[in-house]
C-alpha cells in the first residue's frame, strides 16, 4: 500500500473527504455570517444559536407534528427566518447607525437566551433525530464507508452556497443589498424600500444557518450546545477568509475544513486549534483575511 | 467621555470637582467599612471583577477597542500567580508580580496580531487567540486540567501580613483595587492618553501627525492585560485556585457585560457594572431562575435601551448634568 | 532677510523629490512615471483633470501608498520603504483631500496633540494632562496665527467648514514641517476662507515647501511658483502659471477654453 | 436532647450544575432527590426539621466556593452535597475541610478527592474514575472484548479515564491496540472513528463525557461500526445521556454505572417514585444525592448531635444500607464502597417499557471497583 | 401654470438644533434655479429635507400635487425627484457599472446607457472597476450620471462641481444645459458663483435657514452688491 507520511494513502483520501463535510458546515455558515455582517455590518453572534434552532426545529416538527426530514429542510429555516426577520425589525434594526459593536453585543445576548431557554427546556445532552431512510445506509468507496447522508450533505451544501453567492453577487437584488450597507438612505431615496431588504437580508441569513442546522440534526446531537461550540470556529473561518467576502467565505470554509480534517489524522491532539494558527498566520501575511477586501 | 479633565475647562467645573470629591470620599468610606456589614469574600470577589472590568474599560472606553478575548489575561495571570505561589512557595506579592508579568506579555503576543485590525476584526481575532491560550491551559500540565490548581496558599504579605485573615485579605485586595484605578486614572489622563483619544477620534489623522498608531494602541492593549492580570492574579489568591472558567470566553462575555452594564468609558462604571453582575449571579445561583438566560437579556436590554449604563445614564441624566457631569462618547 | 532670499532664489534647494515614480492598481496605472521635484520656500501646484493621479501621487509621496517602482528622496534621504509615521516625523505633513479634525477634541486640543510628538510629550503614562500646559504658549501662537483665537475652547466639530480646514492647517504647522502637502485645502470653502487659507499659505511658504491639489485657478495663480499638470498619470506641463495656462494641451486637457486669470 | 441540634435545625446544601452542561447530570431532579430523601425520613431528625436547599453554581468554581462559605459561615448550613465538576468539587472540599464541616460529593469524577486532596469531613459517593475503569474495562475483557481501541477527549479527565481503563484492560489480559486524542468539543468523530475502525480492536473505548461522547456514538453508528462488529464502550455515561441519544442510536453501547432503576424492585420502587415528581428516571448521581443525604441523617440521629467530627466518625464507621449504597461502606479516606454494575444498551425491540434500557451484564463488587483505601495516597489513612 | 414643486414655510431640525427656519421657494416646470449661500446656511438641509431625508420637519412640500409631507422615504424618487448628494455617494462595494444601473428607473424619459458613457468617457473606460477607485472627480460624474437614468423629473443637484477641474465642471454645465432643453426641472445648490450665473434661470439667496432674496438671472447685476455683500463674492 502506498503511504504518505506514514498514514495510508487510502486512508488519507478518507480524511480528505471527511474535512470536505466538514467544510460543508462551515461553508454553508460562515456563507450566512459572512452575508449579515457584508450588508448589515452586524456580527451576528446568535449565528450558533440560529444554527441550533434549524436542528431543534427540525426535531420539534418531528415529535410533535410528525412532519418529517424533507419537509423540515424548507420549513425549519423559513422558521428561523422568520424569527430572524422579527429580531431584526423589533431590535437590531434599532442598531444600524450605532457602532457595530452593539450588534455583535445584542446577539451575543441573544445567543446566551435562546440557548439557555433551549437548556432549561431540553436539558443539554441533547435529543435524537434519524437519519431519513432514503439516505440511511452507506457505499464502501473502496477506501472507506462513506454514509450516504453524508454524501448528500456536501451536494446539498455546494448547490446552496454557489446559489446564495449568484444572488448576492450578480443579481440587482444583490446590488440593492451591497449599496445599502454602505449608504442606506441615499438607496432609499433612489426609490427602494431598503428596511425591507435588510430584514430579508437577516432572515436569509439566519434561515442558512438554520438549514445547516437541520442538515446537522441527523448527524450530531441535537443539543442546545451545538451552535456555541461551533461558532468561535466559524468565526475564524470568516476572519481567514476576510470578512464581508462572500466568495471568501464559502471557499475558505471548505478549505479549512480540509485541513482540519487532515490535522485529525497527523497530529489530532491540535485539530481544534490549527484553524486559529492558520488564522494568525494569514493575518501576519494578509491582514485583510485572504479575500478581504482592504479595509 | 466623562473623564474628569475635560470637565475640569467647562463652567460647572468647580460644582463638578466639589460633587465628585464627595463621591469619591463617600465611595472610599463604603469600602473601608464594607467588610463589617458585607461577605468579605463576596466583597474580594466584586472588587477583583470591579478591577476587572476597568482595565477591560481601559481599551474599550479609551481606545474603542473591543477585545473578547480579555479571559486570557484575566484566567492566564490567575494560573501563573497560583502556580508560582503553591508549586515554587513563591511569596503573595512576589506571585501577584509574575501573574501580572506574565499577562502583559500574553497581551504584548495577543496584542502583536490583533492590533492591525479594527472594530470587528480586532474583537473576532482576540477571541479566537483567547480560544488558543484556552486550549493550551486546558492540555498544559501545569494547571491541572478540568481540576485546575487548588488550595493555594494565600501566605504572608511581605512577610508579615497574614493573609489567611479574611480582614487583612479584604484590605490588601482594596488596596490593589485602588491602586489598579489609580494607574487607570493616571494613564488615561496623561499626555499619553491624550494621544490613545486622538487616534480614536481619526486614526489617518494621527498618523499623518507622526504617531505610531500601533504602537500606542499596543501600549493601551499591554497596559489593559496587565492590569486584567493584577485582577486575575488576586482573585487566585482570594479563592485560593486557578481553574479554566477564568480563561473561557464566556468569562470574556462577561467582562464586556459589567462594562458595558456600568458605562463604557465611564471611569467607574464597570466598578457597578461588575457589582451588579457578580451580585446578580450569586443571587440567581439560588434562585429559580435560570443564569444563561437572564444575563442574555440583561446584555440585550442594556444594548437596546440603557446604552450608556448606569453611571453613563446617570452623567447624562438632568441631576447628572447639573452635578456638573459630561458623558459624551 | 533679502540676503537669504537671495540665496534661495540663486540656489532652490530640492527638498522633496520623486523619479519615476509609479503606481499600479490591479493593470491600472494610476501613475506613471512622474519625476518631480518641490523646492524649499515655494509653493507648487499639482493640478490636472480629475482621475489625474494628483491624490495618489500625494499618497506615494506621504507613503500611505507603496509605489510600485521609482524613488522618493526627501532632504537627501532616500524615504522610498519609509512607513507612512516616519515620513511624517522627517518633516514631511499631508493634509486629507477629506477634512482631517479630531472631532471631539477642543480646538486647543487638536493643536496640542500635535504639538506633543516634537516635545516628546506623547508617550508619558504616568505624569497628568496637566503637563500639556506646557504647550499652550506655542499652540496659541499658532492659532492666532491663523485666527482661530476666538474659537480655542470651541469642540472641533461645532467649527464651519472652513474653520475646520484652517484649524487642520494650524495643526499641521504644528509639527513645524519642511515640507506641507495640502489636498485640495480650499474645496468647498467659502469665498471670505479662501482668501485668509490662500493668505496662510503663502505666508507658510516663506520658509517651507508647499505642494497642494488645487481645482481653484485663482488660487493657484495667485499664490503657486511651480505648476505641474498631471494627466492620466503622467505629466504634461510643468512650470509657472502663466507658462502652463498657455499650453494648448492644459487648456483642452484641463481648463477648457474659458477665461481664467 | 435537641440542642445538639446547631441553630434548631438541619439544613442540607444541594450545590449542583443546574443550567449548563452537566445539568442533565443531577441537576434540579437531584435537588428533589434530596427532598425525596427528607420526607422519607420524616422530614425531620432528633425532632429537629430538616431543610434543603440549593443553588446552581454554573460550573464556575469561584461562585461555588463563595455560595458555600456563605452556606457555612452565615447561613447555618450543615453540609454541602453533590458538587458537579472536579474543579467545584475540589475547592469546596478545601472550604469544608478548613471549616471543619460535612461535604458529601456525589456529582464529580476525580479520585483525588479522597487520595491527596481528601478531608476527615469528606466524602465520596456515587462513583469515580477508577470505578468506571474497573467496571467498563476490567468486567468487559472478561467477556470477550480484549482488545481496545481509546477515543480520549485531549485534557487531564480523559487522560485518566484512559489510563486507568488501560491497567484493567491488561491486567485482565487484554490488549490496547492504539488510542487517538481528540479536541474537547469536538462535533465530528468520523475522522477519529475512521482510525478507530482501522485499528481492528474489539472494543472502543470512550475516554471523555457528555456530548462528545453522544456525538461520537451516535456517527460510529452512522460510519456502520457498531453494525461491523466493533464494540463501543463509554466510560463515563449515564441513563440520562441514553435517553438524550435514543436507543436507535446507543445499542449495544457498554456503561458502568452505580445503579440501575430497572435492576430490581427496591430500585424500582424508588424510581417510579423520582419520575412521579420529575418526569426521569434516576441515574446513579440522582440516587446517589438520594443515598448521601439519607445516610447523613441516619448518622445525626445515631450521634445525636449534628456536630462535625461526630457526624464524620459515624459516616466512616456506618454501613451503607439503601436503595443506591447496598452493602456499602465507606473508607477511612472517606470513599463510599458499593458494588457497580457494567451495562449494555438494549436494541429497541428489546426494550419494554420507556426508560428500559439496559442489560445488567455484570456486577464489580465494590471491593474491586474502588481504590484501597490504604493505597489511595490519602494521608488520614495510616 | 401650476410650479412643479412648492415649498412653504418649511422648518427642519437635526436633534435639538433648529437648522431651517421658514424656507418659501417655488419651482416651475422646466425651471433651473440656484439656491446660492455661505458654508452652514443650511443648503444642504434644503435640499435633504425637500427629499424626505431629514424627517423632522414642518411646512408644506408639494411636488407636482401631491403632498409629499406623508410620503415615505424610499417613495420619493417614484415621485420623481432625483437627488445628488453632496458627499456623492458612490458605493465602494458595487462596479462603476452597478452603480450607475443601481437607481430604479421610476419613469420612461430617462438617459440611455450609451448616451451617459458618451457623455462621460472616464466612466466608460474604468466601469469594471469599484465605485470608490474612482477619483473625486469621476465619482462626482458617477453620482449625475447614475441620475439621469432614472427618468425623473426634478433634479436636486448639492454642489455638482465641488472639487472638478474646470473643464470637467464646463463639462457638467453643458450637461445640466441639455437636460434642461430636454425638459428637466432642476434645483442646484451651488457655491460657484460664475458656474451658476451662466446656467440658472433664477437664484433664491440663502441665509440662516430662510431665503433672503430671490431673482431672476436678469437681475444679476444690479444684485451684485448685496451678493458680494453676504456671499463675499
Ligand atoms: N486604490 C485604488 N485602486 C484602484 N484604482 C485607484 C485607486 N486609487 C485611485 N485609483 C484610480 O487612480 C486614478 C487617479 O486617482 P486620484 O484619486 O489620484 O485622482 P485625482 O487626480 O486626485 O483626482 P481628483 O481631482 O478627482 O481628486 C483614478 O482613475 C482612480 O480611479
Ligand atoms: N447631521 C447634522 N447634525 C447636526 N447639525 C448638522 C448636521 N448637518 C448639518 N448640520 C448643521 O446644519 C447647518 C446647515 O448645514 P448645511 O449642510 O445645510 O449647510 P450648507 O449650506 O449646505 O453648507 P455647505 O456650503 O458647507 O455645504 C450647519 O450649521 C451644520 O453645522
Ligand atoms: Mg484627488
Ligand atoms: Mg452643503
Amino acid at each position: 500500500m502506498t503511504m504518505i507520511f506514514g498514514i495510508p494513502l487510502q486512508a488519507l483520501f478518507g480524511q480528505l473527504l471527511i474535512g470536505l463535510i466538514n467544510g460543508s458546515f462551515y461553508a454553508l455558515l460562515s456563507l450566512g455570517l459572512a452575508i449579515i455582517f457584508g450588508l448589515l455590518r452586524v456580527i451576528n453572534f446568535a449565528h450558533g444559536a440560529q444554527y441550533m434552532l434549524g436542528a431543534f426545529v427540525a426535531y420539534l416538527l418531528l415529535n410533535y407534528l410528525g412532519i418529517g426530514y424533507w419537509p423540515s429542510l424548507i420549513l425549519a429555516p423559513v422558521i428561523v427566518g422568520l424569527a430572524g426577520a422579527v429580531i431584526e425589525r423589533l431590535f437590531l434594526r434599532r442598531l444600524y447607525d450605532l457602532d457595530p459593536l452593539y450588534g455583535l453585543l445584542f446577539t451575543f445576548g441573544l445567543a446566551l437566551a435562546v440557548e439557555g431557554t433551549f437548556r432549561y427546556l431540553y436539558g443539554s445532552s441533547g435529543q435524537p433525530y434519524a437519519t431519513p431512510p432514503a439516505l440511511a445506509g452507506g457505499v464502501n468507496l473502496g477506501f472507506m464507508f462513506l454514509p450516504i447522508y453524508r454524501g448528500w450533505v456536501v451536494v446539498v451544501s455546494l448547490v446552496v452556497c454557489i446559489g446564495t453567492w449568484l444572488l448576492i453577487e450578480k443579481t440587482k437584488l444583490g446590488a440593492y443589498l451591497r449599496s445599502a450597507t454602505e449608504n442606506a438612505t441615499l438607496v432609499q431615496v433612489f426609490g427602494v424600500n431598503v428596511p425591507v431588504l435588510l430584514t430579508l437580508t437577516y432572515a436569509l441569513g439566519a434561515g442558512l444557518a438554520a438549514f445547516a442546522g437541520v442538515l446537522a440534526a441527523p448527524i450530531y446531537q441535537v443539543s442546545p450546545l451545538m451552535g456555541s461550540n461551533m461558532i468561535i470556529v466559524v468565526f475564524a473561518v470568516v476572519v481567514v477568509g476576510g470578512m464581508g467576502s462572500i466568495m471568501g467565505a464559502i471557499i475558505t470554509g471548505y478549505v479549512l475544513g480540509i485541513a482540519e480534517g487532515l490535522t485529525k489524522v497527523f497530529y489530532p491532539e491540535a485539530s481544534n486549534i490549527v484553524i486559529f494558527v492558520i488564522m494568525a498566520i494569514v493575518l501576519l501575511i494578509r491582514p485583510a483575511g485572504l479575500f478581504g477586501r482592504d479595509a | 467621555m466623562a473623564d474628569i479633565t475635560e470637565i475640569i475647562r467647562t463652567e460647572k467645573s468647580r460644582t463638578a470637582l466639589s460633587v465628585q470629591a464627595g463621591f469619591l470620599i463617600i465611595g472610599l468610606l463604603v469600602l473601608l467599612l464594607a467588610p463589617f456589614f458585607f461577605y468579605p469574600i463576596f466583597l474580594m470577589k466584586l472588587l477583583c471583577f470591579a478591577l476587572f472590568a476597568c482595565a477591560f474599560n481601559l481599551l474599550l472606553g479609551y481606545t474603542g477597542l473591543l477585545s473578547f478575548g480579555h479571559a486570557t489575561f484575566f484566567g492566564g495571570a490567575a494560573y501563573f500567580t497560583a502556580y508560582t505561589v503553591k508549586s515554587w512557595g513563591f511569596p503573595p506579592e512576589l506571585g501577584i508580580l509574575v501573574g501580572v508579568a506574565g499577562a502583559a506579555f500574553l497581551g504584548l503576543v495577543m496584542g502583536f496580531f490583533a492590533i492591525r485590525r479594527q472594530g470587528i476584526y480586532f474583537a473576532m481575532i482576540t477571541l479566537a487567540l483567547s480560544q488558543m491560550f484556552f486550549f493550551f491551559c486546558l492540555q498544559a500540565k501545569f494547571t491541572e486540567g478540568e481540576d485546575g490548581i487548588q488550595s493555594v496558599p494565600r501566605g504572608y504579605l511581605f512577610g508579615f501580613i497574614d493573609l489567611n485573615n479574611s480582614t487583612n485579605m479584604y484590605y490588601f485586595v482594596l488596596a490593589v483595587f485602588l491602586i489598579g484605578l489609580l494607574i487607570i486614572w493616571r494613564f488615561i489622563n496623561s499626555p499619553f492618553g491624550m494621544i490613545l483619544k486622538s487616534i480614536r477620534e481619526n486614526e489617518q489623522r494621527s498618523i499623518s501627525l507622526g504617531y505610531s498608531v500601533a504602537r500606542y494602541k499596543l501600549g493601551a492593549f499591554v497596559m489593559s492585560a496587565a492590569l486584567a492580570g493584577l485582577a486575575g492574579s488576586v482573585k487566585s489568591l482570594v479563592f485560593q485556585f486557578a481553574t479554566l472558567t477564568d480563561v473561557a470566553w464566556q468569562m470574556s462575555g462577561e467582562v464586556i457585560l459589567m462594562t458595558l452594564l456600568g458605562g463604557i468609558g465611564t471611569l467607574i462604571g464597570p466598578v457597578f457594572g461588575a457589582g451588579l453582575v457578580v451580585t446578580l449571579e450569586n443571587y440567581l445561583a439560588t434562585s429559580e431562575f435560570p443564569v444563561t438566560i437572564v444575563t442574555g437579556v440583561v446584555f440585550m436590554i442594556c444594548v437596546l435601551i440603557f446604552r450608556r449604563g448606569i453611571i453613563g445614564e446617570f452623567y447624562a441624566s438632568r441631576l447628572g448634568r447639573k452635578l456638573g457631569f459630561v458623558y459624551r462618547r | 532677510m533679502a540676503v537669504s532670499a537671495l540665496e534661495t532664489q540663486a540656489k532652490p534647494r530640492v527638498v522633496l523629490s520623486a523619479r519615476g515614480l509609479q503606481r499600479d492598481f490591479g493593470g491600472f496605472t494610476a501613475v506613471k512615471n512622474v519625476d518631480l521635484d518641490v523646492h524649499d520656500a515655494s509653493v507648487h501646484a499639482l493640478i490636472g483633470p480629475n482621475g489625474a493621479g494628483k491624490t495618489t501621487v500625494f499618497n506615494l509621496l506621504t507613503k500611505f501608498l507603496q509605489p510600485t517602482s521609482g524613488t522618493i528622496t526627501l532632504m537627501g534621504t532616500d524615504i522610498t520603504r519609509t512607513p507612512p509615521d516616519r515620513v511624517a516625523r522627517m518633516g514631511l505633513v499631508r493634509s486629507f483631500q477629506i477634512s482631517a479634525v479630531f472631532p471631539h477634541l477642543s480646538v486647543l486640543d487638536n493643536i496640542r496633540v500635535a504639538l506633543q510628538r516634537p516635545n516628546n510629550l506623547s508617550t508619558q503614562f504616568w505624569r497628568p494632562l496637566s503637563a500639556l500646559d506646557s504647550l499652550n504658549d506655542r499652540a496659541e501662537q499658532l492659532l492666532a496665527s491663523v485666527g482661530l483665537s476666538k474659537e480655542r475652547d470651541h469642540i472641533a466639530a461645532d467649527l464651519s467648514y472652513g474653520r475646520k480646514r484652517v484649524l487642520e492647517i494650524a495643526t499641521t504647522l504644528a509639527l513645524d514641517p519642511k515640507v506641507l502637502l495640502l489636498d485640495e485645502p480650499m474645496a468647498g470653502m467659502g469665498q471670505e476662507d479662501v482668501s485668509v487659507v490662500s493668505a496662510i499659505i503663502r505666508d507658510v511658504a516663506r520658509d517651507r515647501a508647499v505642494l497642494m491639489v488645487e481645482h481653484n485657478l485663482s488660487v493657484v495663480a495667485n499664490i503657486c511658483q511651480h505648476v505641474t499638470v498631471l494627466q492620466r498619470g503622467e505629466i504634461l506641463a510643468e512650470g509657472d502659471y502663466v507658462t502652463v495656462s498657455q499650453d494648448e494641451r492644459v487648456r483642452q486637457a484641463y481648463m477648457g477654453t474659458e477665461e481664467h486669470h | 436532647q435537641s440542642a445538639a441540634i446547631s441553630d434548631g435545625k438541619v439544613k442540607i446544601g444541594i450545590l449542583n450544575d443546574q443550567s449548563g452542561v452537566y445539568a442533565d447530570f443531577g441537576g434540579k431532579s437531584s435537588v428533589e432527590a434530596a427532598k425525596m430523601a427528607v420526607e422519607d425520613f420524616g422530614g425531620k431528625v432528633l425532632d429537629m426539621p430538616v431543610e434543603i436547599v440549593n443553588a446552581d453554581h454554573q460550573n464556575k468554581p469561584d461562585i461555588a466556593s463563595n455560595i458555600a462559605r456563605q452556606w457555612y459561615d452565615t447561613e447555618q448550613v450543615d453540609a454541602i452535597m453533590e458538587l458537579t465538576t472536579s474543579s467545584v468539587a475540589l475547592a469546596v472540599q478545601a472550604i469544608a475541610k478548613e471549616k471543619k464541616r460535612i461535604d458529601i460529593v456525589t456529582g464529580a469524577a476525580t479520585t483525588d478527592l479522597t487520595g491527596k486532596a481528601c478531608s476527615p469531613y469528606g466524602f465520596h459517593w456515587a462513583y469515580d474514575t477508577h470505578a468506571l475503569a474497573v467496571g467498563t474495562g476490567g468486567a468487559l475483557v472478561k467477556q470477550g472484548g480484549d482488545s481496545w481501541f481509546f477515543l480520549t477527549a485531549d485534557y487531564a479527565f480523559g487522560y485518566s479515564l484512559e489510563q486507568q481503563t488501560t491497567d484493567y484492560v491488561k491486567a485482565s489480559g487484554g490488549t490496547v491496540v492504539g488510542s487517538v486524542r481528540h479536541p474537547l468539543s469536538t462535533q465530528d468523530f468520523s475522522s477519529f472513528l475512521l482510525q478507530a475502525q482501522s485499528s481492528g480492536a474489539k472494543v472502543i473505548g470512550l475516554a471523555n463525557a457528555g456530548l462528545d461522547t453522544s456525538n461520537a456514538i451516535k456517527q460510529a453508528s452512522e460510519f456502520g461500526i457498531t453494525q461491523g462488529g466493533q464494540h463501543l464502550a463509554a466510560l463515563l455515561f449515564t441513563l440520562a445521556e441514553v435517553h438524550g441519544l435514543g436507543m436507535e442510536a446507543a445499542q449495544g453501547l457498554t456503561l458502568t454505572e452505580g445503579y440501575y432503576w430497572n435492576r430490581d424492585d427496591q430500585s424500582r420502587e424508588f424510581a417510579k417514585k423520582f419520575f412521579a415528581r420529575t418526569g426521569k428516571m434516576p441515574n446513579m448521581i440522582h440516587a446517589g444525592t438520594y443515598s448521601a443525604v439519607t445516610q447523613y441523617l441516619k448518622a445525626i440521629q445515631k450521634a445525636g448531635t449534628d456536630e462535625t467530627e461526630a457526624v464524620a466518625k459515624l459516616l466512616h464507621e456506618m454501613p451503607v444500607d439503601d436503595v443506591f449504597g447496598r452493602g456499602g461502606t465507606v473508607g477511612p479516606n472517606g470513599r463510599m464502597i458499593h458494588d457497580m454494575y457494567l451495562l449494555q444498551v438494549k436494541k429497541p425491540s428489546e426494550s419494554k417499557e420507556p426508560w428500559d434500557y439496559f442489560n445488567v451484564l455484570a456486577t464489580i463488587p465494590g471491593k474491586e471497583a474502588y481504590i484501597d483505601p490504604a493505597k489511595s495516597g490519602c494521608d488520614l489513612v495510616k | 401654470m401650476a410650479p412643479l414643486l412648492e415649498v412653504q414655510g418649511l422648518n427642519a431640525w437635526y436633534g435639538e438644533s433648529h437648522i431651517l427656519h421658514g424656507i418659501d421657494m417655488t419651482v416651475g416646470e422646466g425651471e433651473m434655479i440656484t439656491i446660492l449661500g455661505r458654508n452652514g446656511v443650511g443648503k444642504t438641509t434644503t435640499l435633504r429635507t425637500i427629499t424626505g431625508i431629514v424627517r423632522a420637519r414642518k411646512g408644506k412640500i408639494s411636488f407636482a400635487g401631491t403632498d409629499m409631507m406623508h410620503v415615505p422615504l424610499h417613495k420619493t424618487a417614484h415621485k420623481g425627484i432625483g437627488f445628488v448628494p453632496e458627499e456623492r455617494g458612490i458605493f465602494a462595494t458595487l462596479t462603476v457599472s452597478e452603480n450607475l444601473m443601481l437607481p430604479p428607473v421610476v419613469a420612461p424619459g430617462g438617459m440611455t446607457l450609451d448616451e451617459i458613457y458618451e457623455l462621460f468617457p472616464n466612466l466608460y473606460e474604468r466601469r469594471t472597476s469599484s465605485g470608490t477607485k474612482l477619483s473625486g472627480g469621476e465619482q462626482q460624474m458617477l453620482a449625475i450620471a447614475r441620475i439621469l437614468r432614472t427618468g425623473v423629473r426634478l433634479l436636486l443637484l448639492d454642489e455638482p462641481t465641488e472639487g472638478l477641474a474646470p473643464v470637467i465642471v464646463q463639462r457638467i454645465g453643458e450637461v445640466l444645459k441639455t437636460l434642461k432643453e430636454r425638459g428637466m426641472t432642476i434645483v442646484l445648490v451651488e457655491q460657484n458663483f460664475r458656474f451658476a450665473s451662466r446656467i440658472a434661470d433664477r437664484f433664491y439667496l440663502m441665509d440662516h435657514g430662510q431665503m433672503v432674496s430671490e431673482f431672476p438671472v436678469g437681475e444679476l447685476p444690479q444684485r451684485m452688491d448685496m451678493l458680494h455683500k453676504v456671499l463675499g463674492v
